[in-house]
Formats: C-alpha cells, structure tokens, sequence
C-alpha cells in the first residue's frame, strides 16, 4: 500500500471514477468516514480575459516519488484506513476536476486532517506546473496561492 | 563532463525547449552559471535546483548519470 | 437556495449519486474547491457482538429546520458557492454510506472548513438517532463521540 | 388541557410508542411530571424538550396546538 503509485491521470477526473472509487471501500468495514477534496478548474478573469482551461504538466517521476513520502507521513501521523491521490496531466477545462484527495478512517478527524493536510501539502511539494489558457489562446502561468 | 538539464514550466519558454546539454560542468554551481550565460533571463527567474529527484540547497557535484532538473514554483492542484 | 430542504433520503446514499451531484457542479465555473465528507456504517464489535448495520430515525421537521439555520450560518461565515446535505433513513447495512456532506467554493480553505463544521454542527444539532443493529438482532443506540 | 408528546429514539422504549397523549397539562414542567410518574424509567434518562422544534431550557407554556418532544441525546452522522 506504501510503495510508489503514479498519481497522474491524462485528462480530467471523472465523476464516475470518483464513485467506483468510493464504491470500492464499501468491503472496508472498519471505515467510518471518508474525506474527498476535489480541485476544480475555475473560470477566472485575467486582465480581462477568462480563463477557459488548465494545461498541467509535471515532472512525474519527482512527484510520484514525493507523493509516496507525503502518504507515509500521513500514515504514520493519523490513524488511516486508506488514502489515494489523483492528479491530472494535459488540458483540463473550466468546470473539470483536476485533483482527487480521498482519505478513509475509521473515525472523522483522522479522515478529514489526512486530506487538508495531504491538500496543503501536495500543492506546496509536488513538481506540477499549470499553464492557464485564456479565451484568445494567450496563456499565462498559474501561481499557487 | 556531459550533463543533461531537464527544464520545466515556464521556464522551458526561456530555454525553448524541455532538456539542455551541457559540456563542462562538474557542479550545480557551474551548471548554473553554463546556464544563465547562454540564456541570460534565467538570472531574474525564480527557481530550485534539483538533483536525483531531491532538490538540492548547496552546490552538488554531478555526471552523466545523475538526473538535474530546474524546477520554477509548483502549481501543481 | 437557503429555503428549507429535505436533508433526509431513505437508505443508504449510493455513489452513483454522488457522482451525479459532482457532475452537476461543471457548469458553476467560479467554483475551485469541493470538500466531501461521508459518513459510512463501521462494523464495530460491542460485547464481542458485531454491529450489522444502524437504523435511523429522525425528528425530521425540527433537523430539516436546523439544518436550514447551520446552512445559513455557513453561507454567513464562509464564502460557498453551494453546500449540500443528505443525511439516510431506515436501515443502513455496515459498509453502506449513511451521510453525505458537500460543499464547494472558489477557494480550498473556505469549502474545507465549512465542510467539516457543517460535519461537527450537524452531529451536536441535528434530532437523529442511530439504532446499532447486531448480529444476533439484538441492538444498543448509538452515542456520538 | 390537552397535550400530545413526541417521543424519539431511546426513550420509545420507556413510553413503548411514539406520541403519548397527556391531560392537565398546561407547561412543559407539569408535562414531565405527569410523564414521570407514568413512566418511572424517564427520571433516570437523559433527553432535552423541544417546543415547536426549538429545545427549550426553561419551563414554556403549551397547549393542544404546540408540537412538545423528548429528544434523547442525537446521534446522528
């Protein structure tokens, strides 16, 4: 369950995956709670142009690798049942889901600080760059807040 | 000394492309100087270096072997 | 969007419903963050006896208005774009999913936050009652930690 | 006076059914007295009282048209 998992997914998180995944804890019965976090691709305007989509890429080999110590850090601080993570790569547009966050616990606290933190934690460590592209085709960078 | 740079986000618009070979540079520190002399905006560009797939905070000696990356900040999410 | 709604639905919340409930948010493009908790029935042992399911039962007036107060009190504190509740009825098989929060925003913190408030509000608040079943059809009501 | 009490979770055990219908009472406290003495188990049992839906902390007037409940404590989620 530690070892390292590719993360990246090409194209948008679909709700349908998000509900096999959920589905799939259904025969973990020791869960009592599970806490999603979904990114999604927001519409803004930039000096007066909407952004119509994300293009993400990443340096996977980093990231995933990243990703697996950030996983074993939540492991060992809370009490989880189980984690996934899921980031998408290529161009997602606005309205799309770009990032999955999914943590199972047998109780709420450790379930929902996992995901914050796993949240606070990928955007900060992990190797990914979106490019925002605007409604003309001009692009500009995208800045983690 | 042959050492590939992979370059990332964006700053492959400053080096026009996703890798850079380099001759020369036995170091971080020279591979950064090799660097910002061919493409001079890399000096005003924010960015960490990293080596192995670990970013480095001091000057890390590399080969042909080890795997150098610039990476300018995350927004990754 | 802050009249009175129904929270209760009876039986287990199914995934595919999820899913359908994310879908639904493509079309709000000034959303960037979904915070999803959900409450799934643990097979717990009591007494050596294992919990085969919960059945709820509920004062479902009076928490459908309190529910309406907490949602009021969220959309005051935090800045949401939408927040959805639905909390099961009847019978729910361990394993099964028996509560559904969801809240979304333009921003990470505010959905995260309001969604794991409306979690802890509606726990302290909301006139629900689970019956722990056991696998011998005896039972123990349920206390919330 | 008539009044009809609802009575959840835990405590349907004591009262054996959902609503108890009580006479001659005409607050919330001559309500749990009468309730008490009938079902003697309620004085050992922890609940609140709502009136029309909002729990009430003090004793509060009720007639045949007020919605009076026993709540035991929730446990929903």
């Amino acid at each position: 369950m530690h070892s390292k998992k590719n993360i990246f997914v090409q194209g948008p998180v679909d709700a349908a995956f998000i509900a096999e995944s959920i589905q799939q804890h259904s025969n973990k019965t020791g869960i009592g709670a599970h806490s999603i976090f979904l990114g999604q691709v927001r519409a803004d305007e930039k000096d007066g142009k909407k952004v119509i989509g994300i293009a993400y890429t990443a340096y996977e080999d980093m990231a995933n690798e990243q990703m697996t110590l950030i996983r074993e850090a939540m492991f060992e601080k809370y009490k989880l049942t189980c984690m996934h993570v899921y980031h998408s790569l290529g161009q997602i547009a606005s309205g799309q889901l770009c990032l999955f966050v999914f943590t199972s616990a047998p109780h709420r606290k450790a379930a929902i600080d996992a995901c914050e933190e796993t949240v606070e934690r990928l955007k900060a460590e992990l190797p990914v760059w979106g490019r925002e592209i605007m409604e003309d085709e001009s692009f500009q960078w995208k800045i983690n807040q | 000394m042959f050492v590939e740079i992979m370059v990332f986000g964006q700053l492959t618009e400053i080096t026009g492309s996703a890798t850079v070979a380099l001759e020369g540079a036995a170091d971080t520190d020279a591979v950064l100087r090799l660097l910002q002399t061919r493409y001079p905006r890399l000096t005003g560009s924010r960015y960490v270096v990293a080596v192995n797939k670990k970013i480095i905070t001091e000057n890390t000696k590399v080969g042909n072997t080890d795997a150098v990356a610039l990476l300018p900040p995350f927004s990754g999410g």
